[in-house]
This record gives structure tokens, C-alpha cells and sequence, in this order.
């Protein structure tokens, strides 16, 4: 099994949700209010109430076949509004 | 006068919590008010001051200065946009123009309060159907900054980047606080015509508590603001330089058109701060979705970090010295 | 009359603020009360209307109609989640209509607090000492719920899911909103007696910022509601049919036990909302301890994607031309 | 060394958290809050309000031998209750 | 007598509510108020009780017992560690002894809100000058505990763990609660100089909420101070005992300082509080960051599972016990 | 690529930014608010309001070579104030 770790804007966590339905994930996990620094910007904390929204952290455990169909829907997302997208291997306990 | 009038505005809690906010980043203290704290109080403030202000407006009637009053706060966020995008073009692309502009072109709610506070202090009338103006500057700046990106960017924007008619509507009338000041400002207008108990016995929550509770705000905004400034030293001298000038520019305008409208000295205060005030949450939320090209810290850091302190400290009471000065109170 | 009524309700800012809540996820505004926010106003609401009860409970003595009240409506949470569970085993399994049966037993405290200020607004007088009617209903449906599944589920549960009866009364008389409102029912009752100042100097936090609270909290419940609308679809028309029609048999149900007590018209519209009135606190987190089997949901999006919102537009002015109707004013 | 995720309703925590201390895990780390949606049920924020509970995510770095006692003590709970379990190897900085 | 206040004390809604907090864990109910709820009220009453401190600063003036009364209780802030220190000594290494002994010189500001409380409930006047000692009370005992490290410690701690000067100062004057409270005495102290106005809007937030802000709070900390319990058997009961006598013997030493100082009945009660209760919140925080080598657990356990439940209880209607029969009231 | 997983005190946030900074990581997530347990400390939620801190996670996607440099900075930190470390396999979606 593989193990996705997904970190992008709170405000696209709708649409980036709606991508791993139809990518027919078997589940997924969010956090959110979660603050960073990518290449470029800095997310801090006061820009959840400036309306610009933190980041959220998106895990999905899943098989590598669901991963290939996730990339390419999620691949434009993460290049217009940022984010990062890493896989591990993971093994059930 | 002035002068004296700034140090009276300094003297007041809310512009003295603010400052101690800003402190205790400068001398680093710890003192820290986490999320979603500040949301709760700004989500407050716009519903108190939504709904006092509908109240008001259903009082007043829409007869006298009522509609000429809101059509031309309208008219100054669609025509402000415009003059600082033709200003920041000058140094900065398309998108980044566009972004500040409409940042600037709209409102900030805070700094509005902060003024009818002041106006309170100094035992100055004002009429509560400004909130409407308030209420109403918001999505034309927005709807501007964005068919300024549409007409004037580059035409070879990637596919997915196309700003949809519907989306700009969408962003400029429907963003959360928006949607909450204007759907606040119809609740208060519904229920002041058809359930003044219900006016009542909102009053404690909505009005007594509204001081306090702006006080505690603008403790956390000086935090916040304070820890904008040091990402003001990236954005340049040519920002920093419009973040103090273009309130200024703007609140002279502002001034002409209330002399215009001969309204009363505290209605043109109200006026002239809706025009140099700068937006700080719906803008700037509304951009990050439809402009990404726009550097976000531009827009937060000029607004939140310069503009807003720049206003709630010296700017009010400048403003008002200067209403006194070019409109002379019928008292 | 009933229409009139209605429109009435429907002007007051708690159901307006309700409504704002609503539209706003229809029309996808991103309007957001962020956790844990409006967890803040839930245990607020609760400890205020406990301790406000148990001020009116003291006040009242446990005399006149107040014994019999109360025993009335602890029967009621016995016997409504037994017609309940018949009726929803038509369509369901055991455990799912065990939950929903013991969700439709309880009360919803938002949903009295709404009556209440419903009666105000129209002028009606009530007794404090419903609060006490109120607090005492959560825990037998619990208890109900429970046994039923204890009784008539399968015999070949895995042992781990055997219900103990310590469990159950554990989650009856102990979970979060239960405890709350009883202990501060317990507080407001040992002060009035004791401490008179101490109810005084309790009045602006408890009495006066109430109904502000309750509608900034009304303005949440309407987006969380809103959210559950589409999920409404797959628990199917059979469900959906009940989260209407069983609050109006419930409510009927209410009203005679009220005639047969001669409650108040006032007293007697609360006891009919308490009837009809489903939890979506403190039911559901029992029932998703000790019951996993069922869908949490269906007892969840029926009795808030419907049930609550049914009731507080449309239900309450409907039971209050019920009980005007069957229950003659005195006055 | 290991490092596992769990991740399953808030209101197991307590339990959770006492299968740890008993297979004698050297720490871990909780993060409440968490929504996320799993085979058949949806966990949203506002469940947090209405008591049900969101999710919690624990992590544990711990040695494989300690993952194996966790996991007869876990397996239960998860089993009882939902929730999932994912290991991936993990090396100290 | 003293049991009579006791009870007195004890049927007050704080208190009452304290105790809903602490059952509920006893009880293991699922009552659970989620970070940072908790963060809201402790930031509130800290800015509510340095603004109605800073207020009647202004209106006190600084001559009288002012200054006397501020100086000695500065003095015990410096005095009281070093007694601590001596007995922790006793049977702890130098580092756990001087945090805690930094804690027990040091404050609570809920323990001195509860007497405050008391007091107004008691009928009996005090001033409002004695939050300037609670707030110039934080930080000498912080100062004293890190001096204690420094000299008596060993000398060959790893070098990154010298405290320097500036550190102690910083830690001891800007953690965010020392900040806030002192912040907002200033600002209450300006206000009521320069904007008599500002003061009245302020109060329904500062003044009218207060209590039911308190009672709230309080039902958060018996939440935590029972969650302390538990660990509490691991400080072993040298220290319980510590967490005991220590605050009737600083009781004891404040009724002497309060009666050379002809203290009112109602000021001697607030010093003596100031000298017996602990701090939990700003030298823990300090503690924690200097000297690492301490077991936090010591300090939170003691100061917030212990004493801070003792003195809210039972300390307090004994000091004025003690207050009464050592101080006769002047009325 | 690698993935640096750090727990330790909200506190010490600020200074572990710097570190990671001067090590010229290409970016970072934060998720605060979290609690824990160690070999030696509970960290509970109600530290936070007590000004102790509860702890912080922080999540690292960088290259083997940032992982020398940034050791050697954080090493003392987690030493001083507590706090743990891990690394693990990662690859970009
Ligand atoms: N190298 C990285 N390691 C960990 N998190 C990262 C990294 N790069 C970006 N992020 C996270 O992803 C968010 C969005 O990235 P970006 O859009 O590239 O600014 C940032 O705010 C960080 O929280
Ligand atoms: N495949 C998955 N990937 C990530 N998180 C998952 C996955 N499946 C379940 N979860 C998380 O585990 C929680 C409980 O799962 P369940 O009990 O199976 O509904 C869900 O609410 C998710 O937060
Ligand atoms: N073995 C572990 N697994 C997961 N988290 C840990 C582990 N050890 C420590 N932690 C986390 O690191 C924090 C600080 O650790 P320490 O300073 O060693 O008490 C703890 O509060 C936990 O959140
Ligand atoms: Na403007
Ligand atoms: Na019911
Ligand atoms: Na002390």
C-alpha cells in the first residue's frame, strides 16, 4: 500500500476532495489549520481569518493503481493554486 | 488641531489595545491569541454591526441622503480601483495592479468601527444607514480587479485560469464576510420592521458589547499587523510609499464628493474613511482564488501592515481635521 | 391563523439568522464558523438555560403543577421511543431503529430555547421550571434506546458489544450536554436559595447575552443543517417521511397529555416541542458508543437535516395554533 | 525503527491511548480535530458539536517488536469501532 | 465561624461551578471544553481585570496606602521564594526547589478574581488599586527563581543552559500574561485620565460579564485541576504537604504585613490571597523555557491540582476567618 | 527524497523555524495544538492555556544533503528541550 501526503491551501480542499472521490479513493484523512512555508509563500496563522485560508493536510492511504489515476487529477490543481503532493510506502498493521 | 485630535483618538481603548498588540511583538512577548479566536471576533463585529446597521437603515427610511449617500460609495469603489491601477501600473505587472487596487478600492470594516467609535467619543452624530454604503463597497472593487486581470492581462493565460463571468460574481457578492454583513444589515432592516422586540433584546449583544469586544479585536489586529511589517521590506518603497499616499489621495476625493452631498460632518467622516480604508479579508480572500499570479503578501502585507495601523491612529483624526476644515457643522 | 403565525416566527432574527445559515450553503458562500466555535456557544446555551431553570425551579417551589409536569413529560421519554422503534421497524434493522427511536424520544434543547423565545415574542407567559421537564427527558431515551437493542437484537452479538447496564446508565445520566444542563439546573437552584446576589450578578452573562448567543449559534446550526440536506437522499423517503410526520403525531401526543394537566398555553407549547423535538447531541453520541451497528447517519442527518429545522420554522407557530386551539387561554 | 498512524474516532482516545501504555510504547503524538472519510461513514467537523466526536491521529515511532503486541490489542478496537492502522519504516534523524 | 464561610463560600455559583468541573472528571463524564476555549476566558479576565485595576488606579490616585501596600506586596514577591526554597531544599535538588518556590512566590489571578468575588458577595468594600500588586507580583518571584538556579546551582551546567541576564528579565516581565495584565492596567489608567467616555462603554464588556465569564473559566479549571489529581500521587507527599501548609503559612505572614499596614478587612483579605496562592500559568511558562531540568510536573501538579482548588475552597473564607479575628474591622 | 518528521514544544517553534531556515530547507508544514507523551513528559491539551506550550509537529520534504546540514543544528535543541526526530522515504506524486 501507499501512503499520500497531500499539503495545499485550505480554500481548494473542496474541489481537491471531489478529485480523490473520483479517483475513487477508499478513504481519506484532513487536517486542517495547518500553517507552512513552500518555495515562494509563507502561510501563517492570521491568514485563516483574512479569509486567505491556512493550509490543509490531506493523507489517503491507498494501492498504487488508485495513486496513478489520483496524479493526473490533481497534478493541474497543485501547479495553479501550489501545494505539495509525496508518496511513502505504508503496510497495513 | 489635528494634532490634538490624534492624541485624543491615541487615548482610547481601542487604539490603545492596538498598540499594545503591536508591542508585544516588538518587544516579543509571548502573548498570543490563536486561531480561531480572532475569527469569532471578527465574525461578531460584522454581525453586530450588520444588524444595527439594518436597524438603522429601516429607521431612516430610504428617503433624504440615504440613496444619493450609498450610490455614491458604489461609484467610489468602482472609480478608486481604477485610478490606483492606472498609479500601479507604473511599477508592477498586471495582476499585482489589479489585485492592490481592488484591495484598495474596497473597505475595511474594522477601521470603519475604530471611526464610528471615535465619532461617539467626540460627541459628533452620525447615521447608522452608512453601514449600507459599508456593506456595498465591497463587491463592485472586487468585481473591478477582476475584469481589469480579464481586459487587460495577457491573453494567454492557461486554460483553467479564465475568469468565468459567473465565478467573479460568485467571489464579489457571495465571500463569507460579505455575505454576512449584507445578510446581517437584511435581518436587522426584517426584524426592526415587523419585531421590535426583537431589536430589544439583541440590543445587549449586539450593542453593549460591541466596545469591548472591537477593543479585543484590535488587540489581536495590532499582533497581526505588527507581524507584517517585517515582509513590508520586500515589497519595496514604491508599496510602501502608496500604502501611506493612496488613503490619503483617497480621503481628499472622498471629502470633495461629501461636500458634494453636503453631508453632515460625521456622515463625511464615515464617507472619507470608507474611501481610504483598504480591505484586508474579502478582497484579498477573493483574489487568492481568482488571481494566484498576484503575490498574496503585496496585497495583506501593504493593507494589514501599513494601511490599516496608518488609518486607525493618525488617519481619523487627520480625516476629521480636515471635514472640519471643508465642511462646516450646522451646529 | 396558523399562516400568520408562522410568518411571525419567521421574522424573529433567530430563525432569520437560521435561515442566513442555510442559504449560505445552498448559494456556496464560504461563510465558515470554524471549531470549535460553535462548541462554545452549545455548552454556553446549555449552562445558561440550566441555571436559569434552576433559579425558576427554586423560585416556583416543587409544587403545583411542577411534580406532575415533569413526571409527564419523563413518561413521554419512555413511552415515545417505543411507539418510535414499531414504527421504524417496518423499514429497518434493530439497531438502527433502536437509535433513531431513542433520538426521537429525547429533546432538543436549541429547539425549546427557539419556543421560548417564540412565547416571549408573542407575549406569552411560561414557567421557568420547564427547564427541569427539559433535562429529565434526555436520559430515558437513552435508557430506552438501549434496552431495546438489549432485548430484541440478535443473541450472537460478539461479546465485546454485550451492553452493560453500568454502560448504559453511564452514557444516560453522564454524557457532556446531559451533565451540563443538570449540574448548572443544580447550581442555579443552590444559588437562588443561598446566594441571591449570586443570581444577580449572573443575570447579564446568562439573561441578557442569551438571545444574541442564540442567534449567532442559530446562524451555525443553519449551515450544519444545510450540509446534512444531501445526505438526506440516500436514508431514503421511508426516513424522511418520519422526520416529518413523527414530530406532528409526537406533538399531538403532547397536547393532550398537556390538556389532560391543564398546563398553560405557554407551558403546554413547551411541552409539546419537547415531545416533538429530536436530539442530535446527546442520543447520537451514546448510540455511537454503545450501538456502532447503526448508521450514525441516519439519526443524524433526520433529526438535523429536517426534523430541527422543520420545528423551528414551521413547527412551533403550528403547535402554537394547535394548543390555541385545544387549550383555551385562561386570561 | 517504525512508524505507525492511527487514525479512529475521538472518543476511543482514552482506550486507545491505555492499549499504547499497556504494550509499553517509548511515546506518542495525538492530533484531535482530524475529519476524513472512511469506507462507509464521513466524518465532518460538526461532529465534533454534536458529540459523535471527529478523528483523532496518533502517531507512534516505536520498534517492530513493540508494534506487535500493539497490534492483538489494537486489532479490537478498530475492529469494533472502525478506524484504520498504517506502518512504514522510519529511521531517528 | 469560619466553617459558616466556608459554606458560604462554597454555594456561590464560582465555586459551584468549579466543583461541575471537577465531577465531571471524578464522574468521567465526556464534558470536554476544546482548546483554546479555555485561552478566551483566561486572555479575557486577565484584559478585564487590569482595565478596572488601571481604572481605579486613576481614581485612587497614588498617594494613601497605595504605594505602602504595592511595595510590600513587591517585597513578599521577593521574600516568600526564598522561604520556599529553604524548606523544598529539604528533600529536593536545587532545580525542582526553585521553580516551585517560584511558583508559590508568585500569583493567581483567579484565585484573587474568587476572593474578589467573595468579598462583594461578603458585603465588603476593598480597593481596586490591589490589582496593581497582583500584577507587579509575577514577576520578582520569577526573577528570584532563576537567581537561585544561577547561584546555587551547579556551576558545570553545558554552557547553552547559563541563564543570561537578559533572559530572566524578558522571561520575567513579557510572557504573555504579565504583558496583558499590566498592558491593560495602563491602558484602564489612560482611559480613565483622558476618556471618561471610553471607561462606561467599556464596562458591560470589563464589568457586567465578568462574573458569568469567571463562573464559566471556573468550570474549565475544576476540569483541569482534577485531570492533576492522578499525577499528583507521583509527587510523592512531601510535596502534597508543601502544596498544603505552604499557603496558610504565607496566610499567616501576609495577616501580619496587612495589619503593620492597617489594611482594611477587605484589602488585607487580597494581599493575604496574593501571598498564599500559586502561580500556574506565567512561571510554569518561564520555568519551563530556563530551566528545563525541573519536572514541570512538580509545579503544575502542586500549584493547580493542590492549592489552587484549597485555596478557592476552603482558603479563602479561612483567610477572612483569620482576617477578622487578627484585623478588626474599622465599620 | 526524504521526509523529516519533528515533535517537540510550540514553545521552541520559533527557533526550530530558524534552524530549518538556515538550513535552507525548500519549505515546511506546521501543525500546532498537539499533545503527547514522551519517555519522561505528558503533554496535555491544557498546557497551552498555562503557557507551557503543548507541542508542535513539523513535516520536512527535502534532500538527503539538507538532512546533514539541518542535523547538526536541531540535535542540540532536541536535546535541551526534549523532543523527537524521524526520517523516512519519500517521493514526489
Ligand atoms: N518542502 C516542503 N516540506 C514540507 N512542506 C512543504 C514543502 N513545500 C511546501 N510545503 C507545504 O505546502 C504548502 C503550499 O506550498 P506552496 O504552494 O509551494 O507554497 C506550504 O505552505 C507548506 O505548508
Ligand atoms: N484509506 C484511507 N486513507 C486515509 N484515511 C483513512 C482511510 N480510511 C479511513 N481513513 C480515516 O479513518 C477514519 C475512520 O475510518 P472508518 O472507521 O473506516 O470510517 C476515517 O474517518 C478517515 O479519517
Ligand atoms: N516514540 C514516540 N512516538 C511518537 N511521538 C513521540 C515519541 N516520543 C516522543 N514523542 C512526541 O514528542 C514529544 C516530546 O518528547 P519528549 O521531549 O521526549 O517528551 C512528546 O510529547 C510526543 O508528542
Ligand atoms: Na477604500
Ligand atoms: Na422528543
Ligand atoms: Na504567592
Amino acid at each position: 500500500m501507499k501512503r499520500l501526503d497531500l499539503i495545499f491551501s485550505e480554500r481548494e480542499l473542496h474541489e481537491m476532495l471531489k478529485c480523490l472521490e473520483s479517483a475513487e479513493v477508499p478513504g481519506y484523512t484532513v487536517m486542517k489549520h495547518v500553517t507552512g512555508r513552500g518555495p515562494e509563500r509563507v502561510v501563517s496563522e492570521d491568514m485563516e481569518f483574512t479569509g486567505l485560508g491556512a493550509n490543509a493536510h490531506v493523507i489517503v492511504f491507498c494501492e498504487q493503481s488508485v495513486l496513478i489515476k489520483l496524479k493526473e487529477k490533481i497534478q493541474p490543481l497543485l501547479n495553479y493554486y501550489g501545494g505539495v503532493a509525496y508518496v511513502s510506502e505504508s503496510t497495513p498493521l | 488641531m489635528e494634532t490634538s485630535l490624534v492624541l485624543q483618538n491615541v487615548l482610547t481603548p481601542p487604539v490603545l489595545f492596538f498598540f499594545l498588540g503591536t508591542v508585544s511583538v516588538l518587544v516579543r512577548s509571548d502573548l498570543e491569541i490563536p486561531a480561531p479566536l480572532p475569527k469569532l471576533f471578527s465574525l461578531y463585529l460584522l454581525l453586530a454591526i450588520g444588524f444595527k446597521g439594518g436597524h438603522a437603515l429601516q429607521d431612516s427610511g430610504l428617503g433624504g441622503q440615504v440613496i444619493p449617500t450609498v450610490g455614491a460609495a458604489i461609484m467610489m469603489a468602482f472609480l478608486l480601483p481604477l485610478i490606483c491601477f492606472v498609479i500601479l501600473r507604473v511599477k508592477l505587472d498586471v495582476f499585482n495592479a489589479a489585485a492592490i487596487a481592488a484591495a484598495y478600492g474596497s473597505i475595511s470594516a474594522v477601521t470603519f468601527i475604530t471611526a464610528e467609535s471615535f465619532l461617539e467619543n467626540q460627541g459628533i452624530n452620525f447615521d447608522g444607514y452608512m453601514v449600507a454604503a459599508l456593506a456595498l463597497m465591497e463587491s463592485p472593487a472586487i468585481i473591478v480587479g477582476l475584469l481589469l486581470v480579464k481586459l487587460t492581462g495577457p491573453k494567454n493565460r492557461p486554460n483553467s485560469r479564465n475568469i468565468r463571468w459567473r465565478e467573479i460574481l460568485h467571489e464579489a457578492m457571495l465571500n463569507g464576510s460579505a455575505y454576512l454583513l449584507l445578510g446581517s444589515l437584511l435581518i436587522g432592516f426584517l426584524t426592526a420592521a415587523y419585531n421590535p422586540i426583537g431589536i430589544e433584546k439583541m440590543q445587549p449583544f449586539t450593542g453593549k458589547l460591541f466596545y469591548g469586544a472591537e477593543c479585543f479585536f484590535l488587540l489581536d489586529m495590532g499582533i497581526v499587523a505588527a507581524q507584517r511589517l517585517p515582509s513590508l521590506k520586500k515589497t519595496g518603497s514604491f508599496l510602501i510609499a502608496f500604502a501611506i499616499f493612496m488613503p490619503l489621495f483617497s480621503a481628499v476625493l472622498g471629502i470633495l464628493v461629501s461636500q458634494a452631498l453636503s453631508l453632515t460632518p460625521g456622515n463625511a467622516l464615515l464617507f472619507v474613511v470608507l474611501c481610504s480604508s483598504a480591505s484586508y479579508l474579502a478582497v484579498p480572500a477573493a483574489m487568492r482564488m481568482t488571481v494566484p499570479e498576484a503575490k498574496s503578501s503585496y496585497y495583506i502585507s501593504t493593507t494589514l501592515g501599513l494601511t490599516f495601523p496608518f488609518n486607525i491612529v493618525v488617519g481619523i483624526p487627520l480625516y476629521m481635521g480636515l471635514v472640519n476644515t471643508f465642511i462646516p457643522s450646522t451646529l
